[in-house]
């Protein structure tokens, strides 16, 4: 049982890991600002997602199992809230979304 | 477990580095600040994971802090530091 | 001495630190009484632990209960309790002075620029926040408790530079808050090697486990290099003259007195208790020169100056030369506890001239409305009194007999003539002459006698009277000069010293 | 060569470059910047001391929680002063030369 | 073999960024690239099996420090200064930053020492780079072990948290002082009375009702967080100074959205909640002075009632102090209407 658990929780970490990746490599190909913040948002929700539900299954106590929850919704919380407020500010700031020419 | 945990936490942090580059490369001050904020999620995940692999339940904690107060720096940037040149602000 | 005993050592840091909360709480109108009480109170409770160090020897207090390595000891020796009287003496009378530059300037609030913040309720917490740091760093015996003090001595030092918010003060300001800083960060990372090394942070314990190593040498720099920037020692003073001259004078007189005294008494300190002597002869040599060095720069910089507070400012890097020739001549031989106590003497005395100059040419470019030292003339007959303590002042950094000055250096020059270094007694007794070329670029066209009319605008009298009660004060240094020698023998470093009959 | 010894070489190098930095930059954001890196670099090499031994030692781990809050109200203090010189001057750079300030010295 | 990988990443990526941060071309780059340094500094404290340091790196760091620069970068280039005021030589580094302006926003200030100032400068600190990493590589090993003494005593302390116990007991006097500094931050910075200068304006007043949810939505949970860490600090890693920097983040974060009007509610109310943890502790200290001998000796009985009891008003200073810090204007003396100002202090 504890291997399947085991074996359960790296791979979804590994997963988690491979989101990161996404949302690194998006963040550095992407053309302008709004991308970005797709690829920066994929990283938060997803890839952390993945991560934490890993960690939630070789977690000790319910306790901490519920606070790394927390964690992930706290993040998801003021990830998308500072995505929305950049946004707001490089549109009101002039820098034009990309078009593809 | 604990070995592949902080393989990933190396991972995750090479992530990190490979992400300064747009902050060097980032044409505008927006860029380089969503970066900022993806590090701070970054350093979240580095943290639990540290957490389990190292068996220190504490950095459970500095990453709830550090998920708490990721955004206190975007949020400033945006309200106090970028300004457009002439947009005076409106008075709020 | 019972339970309240061996508790006044703690009065000088805990009074002026409940006093600073309270003068942020109440205000401008009483936070001036608040502070002549702390300073009776702290010259009553300097006197008690003078008093008791004369009898019983040195006193080891520790903190909060825990013995040395683990706690936080402080040690009253001679040496602290003479600096602890040192900035009492400065300090009341800055205070005393301060009462009056404050409160004569509301009633003409007209042509102060709007006076928005309350700065003399600032001043007087600044200024509680740096006497307390001063009192807890000639106390202390704790590596780590020395920054926290250093750090509190330097920002409010700083606070008191930019209270006077013109550009200049606050560009000099803000160099004085980096050079603080800078000095802190280096003296914060010695300490850290020593613990590196050493495993203690207790002054004593490291003086016993004190041995040349790599970690140690780089300890001794670093923490030299910081205490050499934050005294202003020759090649480092560039923030000096601008710091010096740009604050209003009260802040001038406790920057020039005492907040210099404090870094120069915490690398003397050191230098003797914890690297018994430098780690060997060659570092001396080299403060010594910058000393001496200092000496002869600062005087001669300080003859062209053309404005009044910038000439004391440049006398100062000239003074400070003084304090550091001790480092090439104190050694275990038998003149060292002379070289080391005329240093120490010296710093005494140069601090209470000094502070006394500055508060009596604060008075004069008060009431004559600029520091121009072409146009002094006849100031003197405007204003004898403040003239006649910047006088005495000037008498003190002359080091002519009957005053504190002269007992200084008469110790340095007879330890450098039997140390063999006599280069150095000339560059001593020369020094004394270039001080008298500047005190009196000051004097000559104060003193001449020319129909002057009243004065634009007299300051009370708060202010002359003050400046030169402090500077009269440096002759009673010199009747003094036995019993305060005395005291200073108290565990000294140089234990092998002779009762021989200095004056 | 411990992990430990990694983190103390680089608290010299962050020194080192921060000392520098602190040094060459005229801007006054820089050299507030440099200062707080450098007192960082030295909690750094004091938490690797603390870690040396199998047994953490929790002193140096004080010693740095009071050198933090210590910087944190240094630094403040700094940019405000800083804020106010560049309202007052209109530029974030110290003078080269002190202000040899000739205009009327109002004792302030 | 893993975690020396981790760590060597880490320790070599400090510096380099340090560098970087001191040399990019512009402001906004170095405040956002010392950000970044900041989260790096936190992960080594978190290596270095240094919890206490992470959570107040992480409060501190991320939540103030940051955010202070980039409130002052933003005060320093928002607002066109006019160049009446200026004296010729700035005018002229102005010119020269107004000409070599980038993009918009982009302040360039690469003014530095000439060259051969810099050469000069790199022989002697390079010296001292190396003697310094000498004398750390070449460390021996302690002749005291402070480590053992203070878990020896660490029942006497009344916590069982190694470092609270130092903090709080072994070591007081220098968090006693260490409150001192914080406490004269921000008197020297009032008197700057930085009152006339205006805070950064808001640049959007649009996007903020997301913002306002967010913090209505964090408030609670700070404030509990906040709790916990100090509850928690006598048992495992907290206490006063990490609990006081959340807090004082929420603070920022407070005044930032707006929901607390800068300055805060003006008069003594503020005053007395930033000098209560100061006054509480040197009161403490010297109450049972009198009765045990020496300043700072709690009584073996209440120990740890008197640490609970200082720590709770420590946070509430701590709080208040590091938010004052950051909005930087003293309370205004003649404002009579008394602001809403449900700032934590009031609560908690």
């Amino acid at each position: 049982m504890a291997s399947v658990l085991g074996w359960a929780s790296a791979a979804l970490v590994l997963v988690g890991a491979f989101f990161f990746l996404a949302g690194t490599v998006g963040l550095l190909r992407f053309p302008d600002v709004y991308n970005r913040l797709h690829a920066l948002t994929k990283a938060d929700n997803v890839g952390l997602g993945f991560v934490v539900l890993g960690l939630i299954l070789q977690a000790g106590s319910l306790l901490s199992a519920f606070k790394i929850l927390l964690i992930w919704l706290l993040v998801l919380a003021s990830g998308a809230t500072a995505a929305h407020l950049v946004a707001t500010a490089a549109l009101r700031g002039g820098i034009k979304p990309w078009k593809h020419r | 477990m604990p070995e592949l945990y902080l393989g990933v936490a190396t991972f995750l942090l090479l992530n990190i580095m490979v992400g300064l580059i747009r902050i060097l490369r980032g044409p505008t001050p927006p860029d380089r600040m969503l970066t900022a904020q993806l590090f701070g999620t970054t350093g979240v995940a580095i943290l639990l994971l540290l957490a389990s692999a190292l068996s220190l339940p504490a950095l459970t904690d500095v990453a709830l802090v550090l998920a708490l107060l990721g955004a206190v720096a975007t949020v400033a940037f945006v309200l106090r530091a970028w300004h457009k040149p002439d947009l005076d602000g409106e008075e709020e | 001495m019972g339970l309240i005993g061996s508790n006044w050592l703690v009065v000088p840091i805990v009074l002026p630190l409940a006093t600073a909360t309270l003068a942020m709480l109440v205000g401008r109108r009483s936070a001036p009484y608040l502070g002549l009480l702390t300073a009776s109170g702290i010259l009553l409770s300097v006197a008690a632990i003078g008093l008791t160090v004369l009898e019983e020897g040195t006193i080891r207090y520790q903190l909060g209960g825990w013995e040395a390595p683990l706690g936080i000891n402080l040690y009253a020796d001679g040496l602290a309790v003479f600096m602890l009287l040192m900035t009492a003496i400065v300090g009341a009378a800055v205070s005393a002075y301060a009462v009056g530059y404050f409160t004569s300037r509301q009633d003409e609030s007209g042509r102060v620029a709007g006076d928005s913040g309350d700065r003399s309720g600032s001043f007087w917490v600044l200024w509680m926040f740096l006497w307390a740091s001063l009192n807890g760093l000639f106390l202390s015996a704790d590596a780590f408790n020395l920054y926290v003090t250093l750090e509190i001595m330097g920002l409010s030092a700083a606070g008191l530079v930019t209270l006077e918010r013109r550009q200049s003060a606050l560009s000099s300001g803000m160099r004085y808050l980096f050079v603080t800083l800078l000095g802190s960060l280096a003296y914060l990372m010695g300490v850290a090697l020593l613990y590196g090394a050493l495993g203690a942070l207790d002054l004593a314990t490291l003086g016993e486990l004190m041995y040349p190593g790599a970690a140690t040498w780089s300890a001794l720099a670093l923490i030299t290099l910081g205490m050499a920037l934050k005294t202003g020692l020759f090649p480092l003073h560039f923030w000096m003259p601008a710091a010096y001259s740009n604050a209003i004078s009260p802040a001038s007189a406790l920057l020039a007195g005492l907040v210099g005294k404090a870094s120069f008494y915490l690398l003397l300190r050191l230098w003797f208790d914890v690297f018994d002597g430098g780690l060997g002869p060659g570092p001396g040599q080299v403060l010594g020169l910058l000393g001496a060095a200092a000496i002869v720069w600062g005087a001669v910089m300080a003859v062209r100056q053309r404005r009044l507070k910038r000439l004391l400012a440049y006398s100062s890097v000239s003074q400070i030369g003084y304090l550091f020739v001790l480092f090439s001549l104190a050694t275990t031989a038998s003149w060292g506890f002379d070289a080391w106590s005329g240093g120490v003497y010296h710093a005494f005395s140069h601090a209470c001239a000094k502070a006394a100059m500055f508060m009596s040419a604060g008075a004069i470019v008060r009431s004559v409305g600029h520091d121009d030292l072409d146009r002094m003339q006849g100031v003197g007959q405007q204003m004898p009194l403040a003239v006649a303590g910047f006088a005495l002042g000037g008498v003190t950094l002359m080091g002519l007999p009957p005053t504190g000055g002269f007992t200084a250096k008469w110790l340095l020059v007879s330890a450098s003539l039997e140390s063999g270094q006599w280069w150095i007694a000339v560059v001593l007794l020369a020094g004394g002459v270039l001080a008298a070329l500047y005190v009196l670029r000051f004097l000559n066209p104060a003193l001449i006698q020319v129909k002057v009319g009243p004065v634009a605008r007299p300051a009370t009298q708060n202010l002359e009277v003050t400046a030169f009660v402090l500077a009269f004060g440096s002759f009673f240094l010199a009747l003094l000069s036995a019993p305060l020698l005395a005291l200073l023998r108290i565990g000294t470093p140089f234990a092998s010293v002779l009762l021989v009959g200095t004056p | 060569m411990s992990p430990v010894t990694f983190y103390l070489l680089s608290s010299v190098g962050i020194f080192v470059v921060c000392l520098y930095g602190l040094i060459v930059h005229a801007h006054l954001i820089r050299k507030i910047l440099a200062l707080n890196m450098m007192g960082s670099a030295v909690f750094l090499l004091l938490t690797g001391v603390a870690r040396r031994g199998e047994l953490t030692d929790p002193v140096p781990h004080a010693m740095v929680l009071t050198g933090i809050v210590v910087a944190v109200s240094a630094t403040a203090f700094a940019l405000a002063v800083a804020r106010r010189l560049y309202e007052e001057c209109g530029r974030a750079y110290l003078p080269e030369e002190d202000p040899e300030d000739l205009s009327e010295e109002r004792e302030g | 073999m893993l975690s020396l990988f981790f760590d060597a990443v880490l320790a070599l990526a400090l510096p380099l960024l340090a560098w970087r941060v001191l040399t990019t071309r512009d402001l906004y780059r170095a405040v956002i690239l010392f950000i970044a340094f900041g989260l790096l500094v936190a992960l080594s404290w978190a290596r270095l099996d240094a919890p206490d340091i992470a959570l107040a790196e992480a409060a501190i760091g991320a939540g103030l420090t940051g955010a202070l620069f980039l409130n002052t970068v933003g005060g320093l280039v928002g607002r066109k200064r006019s160049p009446s005021r200026e004296s010729d030589e700035s005018r002229e580094v102005a010119e020269r930053r107004e000409a070599i302006q980038s993009s918009p926003g982009e302040p360039v200030d690469e003014v530095m020492r000439p060259w051969w100032v810099r050469l000069a400068l790199t022989v002697p600190i390079l010296a001292l780079g190396l003697a310094l990493g000498w004398a750390v590589v070449s460390f021996p090993e302690p002749a005291i072990d402070l480590a053992q003494q203070a878990s020896d005593n660490l029942e006497a302390s009344g916590v069982d948290h190694g470092v609270t116990a130092v903090l709080l007991n072994f070591r007081s006097y220098d968090t006693l002082l260490e409150i001192g500094v914080l406490l004269l931050a921000v008197v020297a910075v009032w008197s700057l009375d930085l009152g006339r200068v205006r805070g950064g304006q808001a640049a959007l007043s649009k996007g903020l009702p997301v913002l306002h949810g967010l913090v209505r939505l964090l408030t609670p949970i700070m404030i509990i967080v906040g709790g916990y860490l100090l509850w928690a600090g006598a048992k495992q890693p907290g206490g006063a100074f990490q609990a006081g920097a959340v807090l004082g983040a929420l603070g920022v974060l407070l005044v930032l959205s707006g929901l607390v009007r800068p300055p805060l509610s003006d008069g003594s109310g503020l005053r007395i909640g930033l000098a209560v943890g100061f006054a509480v502790f040197l009161g403490i200290g010297t109450a049972v002075m009198l009765a045990t001998g020496e300043l700072l000796n709690y009584p073996p009985a209440s120990t740890y009632g008197l640490i609970i009891i200082i720590e709770l008003f420590l946070t509430v200073s701590i709080a208040l102090t590091l938010a004052a810090l950051f909005v930087t204007a003293p309370p205004r003396k003649e404002q009579g209407s008394k602001e809403h100002s449900e700032e934590k202090g009031e609560e908690s």
